[in-house]
């Protein structure tokens, strides 16, 4: 049935290439936001989207290889490569949320008091405390390695430093199992929050921005690559239409909305 | 509700003919290398079994870098949809289906062959009754083959992507539902699942008794 | 077709004379098992509306080579032709469904009797009422019509047997290849069946391979003999002959001729030789020349007892027959007869019924004189 | 380095032990349950062949239930341990060692275990050698049950969490790698997998032949 | 101990006198398969010492019989003991071990020749060289030694059966329980496979059941016989006295009777009646009342013939000697004798030898005198 509405369809709309690939984090998917997003935005444009929800690493090799044709990402320097290398054109900012450093509501390690997530982690490192990393190379994961080099300390190998290698979701269990801190994006914890044991010590801090962008994989390299179709979606996603439907997204269920939109904002303008 | 149908009948058809189609390539192989007494046959066995050990991730993997638009069959645009589930699902039941078969097949008497053949049975009619004196082995290979594409999630992951409305399947919804920390939903996708798979094992297993009271 | 004819000719050159006869022939058939070489036959084969009744010791090669003339088991070397026809793999199916084969073992299908039974029809494509009507009517005759529902697995030895015969029957083959058939059926059943399959066999003027241990069966199936020892054909012919002419001391030995002496065969006249064992010196009809060893051959049956020493009357003279005279030295029971065995300096074994032997009340000790015709008495030629 | 050599071994040790511990519960109960004849046996195998579907994400998370410290052994402290993946492992493994099994002996001649008692077998050794007559099945069951847990990922995530040094063994090592889309290391980690199954069965089909020269 | 005997007699009363000699005993034994009543048997024993053939036609349940002694079928109902011991499950192995079973299927287990007749010894934990010179003795007197190392699958039936036998004799049991042990086994290797068997059971005393179709085997080896037809125990009793005086037709008939006549009992005096056989007038010994139907049974080898009309002499007066005179309608070769059909009015069959048969130039057509003992024609009442 699919292939003949799709005949039918393209033939109405005429988009010339109507599936659009879009590789994303496993964290917009978790979150639910694009169970809300990519529906609209195939109502409105015709286009039909394959999201393929896989670490931050896994889609920025998608997006190299030509293998999707645009990314929805959250790991800023990686991102950066990516464009150097030009891979990708039309970087743009779609929202962001922040990072809380999360941990047992006891906080052995006394963090709450610290003020910015750099000093927070210095204390859980001088207290020997349980702290959780992705350790899966997630956008998340490299906001933590940044925090820690802002510290001033490198956990890796430390016995009290556990890499789970694992989504946010999973992290977040085995850091509440353990009674050990970890860093997380806010709308995976608002999500989970009432599964665990943990409470959010550390927000707030500007360091924790967590931004998301829209990034459309270069055509010129990938000749294949479904140009006008990511060029539609990050169209949408930036504009009035995509950016309400992320600004009010979660509001309902939790105190605060999960993301913020940043539509046409500069890196600059969201510290 | 409509989504829930569409998942469990998606799993179902995927699984079904991933399973089907292993059948038909495990089958008659199985039935080949049991009935077959070359030198290196140890060999391919060993590496018949060695397929049951192979991760649905790799072999999601293995199918992606086929499917993909940079591999060699990028072209087809199959990546992301239910045929590259059923590619990637074969190649993880065809190893379990074969093995287990030629095991089963490999354990009749070796005369019932001779006797067979001996009544006129072509090649194919011997091949037949044979599949039908290793029923029991050959149901199990079955489930265990079915078994093992219905519950496999990390090449239907891979190649399938996950799409809501389009490559979710039962096992992806579990893992999704499970990374945002809804238990209660995955257990309830698990519980369809085990039901579906219940049913199926329900009807062979009581045709398979049917036919053989003690 | 011609073609065809002129390539069979030329891969395996049968005679024009047994052209016409032979269906199913093997020449230089060796086989291999389990690498032993279990048969080695130079030239073998059945004719049309012939029984050929192969016996030989356990482990002889017999259902080797039943398998090898089923086309069941590839020989290491040999020809096989069916109806003049080269068998190669590719002919060998269309051939075989020409066969009704019966292995020793049933082998029943996991299914019912019926099922069974009809299998063989089945795959020649054969279904429907007919194939119901004929499959009945064989479970009829074999006796196990009650038993049609049944499943395989719960029939006694017999039944399953039964079975196995019926499923080769039922399809009417052009040969009938039976590997003990009758060995687990019951006395009175066998007796029928054997009649029953005499007559068939007769009736249709089909060709049949049988292997039996049963050398009674095989004299009254057969209408030749063939006996294997080792792999080998030891010797083939008219089963009379073959029971009262072993052509060596091994197929003597196997066919039950009890009484085997060694002796010189010393003069031959008119084809009577002379020839003497230990100090007898005893008549035989032979084609051996003379001044030779040679084995004295006696089935127990050919030898009649009369005691001595009770004022008995002069036994009446008949022409060429040998007597000598000795002492009982066993006395054996075996079915219906009694094994007397004598010792005349050499031992001689006379086969008496019940009856005389009450009657004349042969016991051991006894001296009595044993008598046999110079054509009872077969010579085997030994080396020296 | 010696990470890999650490994971490779943890991984082998937990699957074999899982593996050992599933065929100490399945085969007993797979011989159980193809030699007796009770009415509600056809119920009973399709409730184990189903457990062959069971996906490892869902055994996972039933063995999360009862070692999350919220659970009724949490206090146990095994989640997150490799005894943790272990436990799960058993849960998966142990349906397809007892389905295989039941039907590789289900379908030796009923008429073996009377001669073997005949000959004055007790019932332990009427067992053992039923289970000698049914090796090739039994084998292909152990195999397929080796090859089920050594494979799957879902579990060992679930309970193991995948914590680095502890608990990573090869498959979750493999989904990071691919997670993190460093394909190659993935594909050379599937590598090690595959080639330790292809050791572990290769010894166990050449002994299986050995015994079987045809 | 006490205890147990005193329970053991009131869960198994079995009288003093069997007590001491039963080694093995059924009571009201009924057994069902496949829903079907196969067996149902009042009282069976095997004593020590004693070897009970049992015969009896296919599917009457003659192996089902041995499987229940030996504890291997759970009967319906029934008490089965052993050396005075009522059997329970509990008990049934220890008993078993005490048993040496041979099913009619080989059943070879898989694995080499040696291992398979070991595996009886294995299971009662005797290993080692005393159990591998057990073995090899065993291999050697069933001629199979040279086999030891070859796989199971490897045999041919003969073979098979061999090793079957040799794995249940290597044991040494108390009880042998036999099912068809020699119906693949040639025809040299049986006789001599009887022969030893016979003396291997008398010089142990071993008590042995044997289950067989060849009634010449169970009248060697059997120092009893049980005829079992249609799953009951239908006769017991001495083989000769079986095989000469059967209860009833049916027994008649399995057991070889070919002569069956429906006659009438007129009158009996001193224990020898006179029957009418249509227009004849016969005389028998009979412990029935006169007046009665009877039908009178004649084995072949009981009846002698004597050529007529050719100036014979005539025949020596012998008391209580019946005679008919008649015409040969059939001869049948049947192994080493011959069986003759002769038409008296009523159909007669004697057994003749095949030299008999030449001598007397018996052909069908021919007038012949045909006698009998009275001794030798058993009557069985009939209804009526
Ligand atoms: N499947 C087999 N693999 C290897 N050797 C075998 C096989 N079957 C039989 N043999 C061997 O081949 C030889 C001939 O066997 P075959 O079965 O033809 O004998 P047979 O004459 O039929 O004996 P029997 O009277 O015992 O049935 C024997 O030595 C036997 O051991
Ligand atoms: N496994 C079974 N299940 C059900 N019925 C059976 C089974 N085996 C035998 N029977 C039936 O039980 C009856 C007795 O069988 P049994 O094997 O004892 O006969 P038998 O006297 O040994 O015959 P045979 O001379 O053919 O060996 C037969 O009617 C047979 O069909
Ligand atoms: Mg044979
Ligand atoms: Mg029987």
């Amino acid at each position: 049935g699919g292939t003949a509405s799709s005949t039918s369809h393209s033939a109405a709309r005429a988009p010339a290439q109507r599936v659009v690939i879009l590789a994303t984090t496993t964290s917009t998917q978790d979150s639910g936001l694009l169970d809300v997003v990519v529906p609209a935005f195939e109502k409105a444009s015709g286009y039909r989207v394959k999201t393929v929800a896989v670490g931050t690493g896994q889609a920025l090799k998608m997006g190299r290889q030509g293998n999707a044709d645009v990314l929805l990402v959250h790991a800023p320097a990686s991102e950066e490569t990516f464009m150097e290398d030009g891979y990708g054109v039309d970087r743009r900012i779609v929202a962001h949320n922040y990072f809380y450093v999360v941990g047992p509501a006891s906080d052995p390690a006394g963090i709450k008091s610290a003020g910015t997530a750099a000093a927070a982690f210095r204390k859980i490192a001088a207290s020997r405390s349980t702290f959780v990393s992705r350790g899966d190379g997630s956008g998340t994961e490299t906001k933590e390695l940044a925090i820690w080099s802002k510290a001033g300390t490198s956990p890796k190998g430390r016995s009290w430093y556990l890499q789970s290698g694992q989504g946010m979701g999973a992290t977040l269990q085995i850091a509440s199992e353990k009674g050990g801190y970890t860093l997380t994006d806010n709308a995976t914890f608002l999500t989970s929050a009432s599964k665990l044991e943990l409470t959010s010590l550390v927000e707030k801090d500007p360091f924790l921005l967590n931004p998301y962008h829209v990034i459309s994989v270069n055509s010129a390299k990938w000749p294949k690559v479904n140009k006008a179709g990511a060029k539609a979606f990050a169209d949408y996603i930036t504009q009035s239409k995509g950016q309400s439907l992320i600004a009010g997204f979660g509001g309902d269920e939790y105190d605060q909305p999960l993301f913020v939109a940043d539509a046409g904002k500069s890196e600059t303008e969201l510290k | 509700m409509d989504d829930l149908v569409q998942i469990t009948l998606l799993s179902l058809g995927v699984s079904g003919l991933a399973t089907a189609i292993s059948l038909l390539i495990g089958l008659p192989l199985g039935t080949w290398l049991a009935l077959s007494t070359f030198r290196s046959r140890g060999l391919v066995l060993s590496v018949v079994n060695t397929g049951m050990a192979l991760p649905p991730v790799v072999a999601g993997l293995a199918v992606a870098f086929l499917l993909w638009r940079s591999g060699p069959l990028g072209d087809l645009g199959l990546i992301y949809t239910p045929s590259a589930i059923v590619l990637a699902e074969v190649v993880i039941a065809t190893p379990v289906i074969l093995g287990l078969a030629a095991a089963g097949i490999g354990q009749l008497d070796p005369r019932l062959q001779l006797q067979l053949q001996g009544l006129g049975a072509s090649r194919w009619q011997t091949i037949w009754w044979l599949w039908r004196e290793a029923r029991l082995s050959l149901l199990a290979a079955l489930m265990a083959g079915f078994g093992s594409v219905i519950s496999e999630v990390g090449a239907a992951m891979m190649v399938g992507g996950n799409i809501s409305g389009q490559t979710r399947v039962l096992t992806t919804a579990i893992v999704l539902d499970v990374g945002r920390g809804e238990f209660g939903s995955a257990v309830a996708l698990a519980g369809i699942l085990l039901a579906l798979a219940f049913l199926i094992n329900g009807v062979l297993t009581w045709a398979q008794l049917r036919k053989r009271q003690h | 077709m011609s073609v065809r004819l002129f390539s069979r000719r030329t891969a395996f050159p049968v005679d024009s004379g047994e052209r016409t006869s032979a269906l199913l022939q093997v020449r230089g058939l060796v086989v291999e098992r389990g690498g032993r070489r279990v048969l080695d036959i130079g030239q073998f084969s059945v004719r049309r509306a012939e029984t050929v009744a192969v016996v030989g010791p356990n482990g002889a090669g017999k259902s080797t080579l039943l398998l090898a003339m089923a086309f069941l088991l590839r020989p290491t070397r040999g020809e096989l032709a069916f109806d003049g026809t080269p068998v190669t793999p590719r002919r060998s199916l269309a051939l075989r469904r020409r066969i009704g084969l019966v292995l020793a073992d049933p082998l029943l299908l996991d299914t019912t009797v019926r099922k069974n039974v009809a299998s063989g029809l089945r795959f020649r494509g054969v279904r429907g009422r007919q194939a119901g009507l004929r499959v009945d009517e064989w479970l009829d005759r074999l006796g196990i019509l009650a038993l049609r529902d049944r499943h395989a697995r719960e029939l006694s030895s017999g039944e399953a047997q039964r079975v196995s015969l019926a499923r080769a029957l039922v399809l009417d083959p052009e040969v009938l290849l039976l590997d003990e058939p009758f060995a687990s059926v019951d006395v009175a059943a066998r007796a029928q069946l054997v009649d029953d399959t005499e007559r068939l066999l007769r009736e249709t003027e089909r060709a049949c391979l049988l292997v039996t241990h049963d050398l009674d069966e095989a004299g009254r199936l057969g209408s030749r003999m063939a006996v294997v020892v080792n792999g080998r054909l030891r010797q083939e012919g008219a089963p009379q002959e073959v029971l009262a002419k072993p052509v060596d001391p091994e197929v003597a030995a196997f066919v039950g001729v009890e009484t085997r002496l060694p002796g010189r065969l010393l003069s031959v006249r008119d084809g009577l030789g002379t020839v003497m064992v230990q100090e007898h010196r005893v008549e035989a009809v032979t084609s051996l020349s003379p001044d030779r060893n040679v084995l004295c051959c006696l089935r127990p049956e050919d030898v009649t007892l009369r005691p001595l020493g009770r004022l008995s009357p002069p036994s009446p003279l008949t022409s060429a027959r040998n007597r000598l005279e000795g002492r009982i030295v066993n006395v054996a029971s075996k079915g219906p007869l009694v094994h007397v065995t004598v010792d005349c300096g050499a031992l001689l074994v006379a086969a008496v019924t019940k009856t005389s032997t009450l009657e004349m009340g042969l016991r051991p000790g006894d001296r009595v004189e044993a008598s046999f015709k110079a054509t009872a008495l077969h010579l085997i030629g030994l080396p020296g």
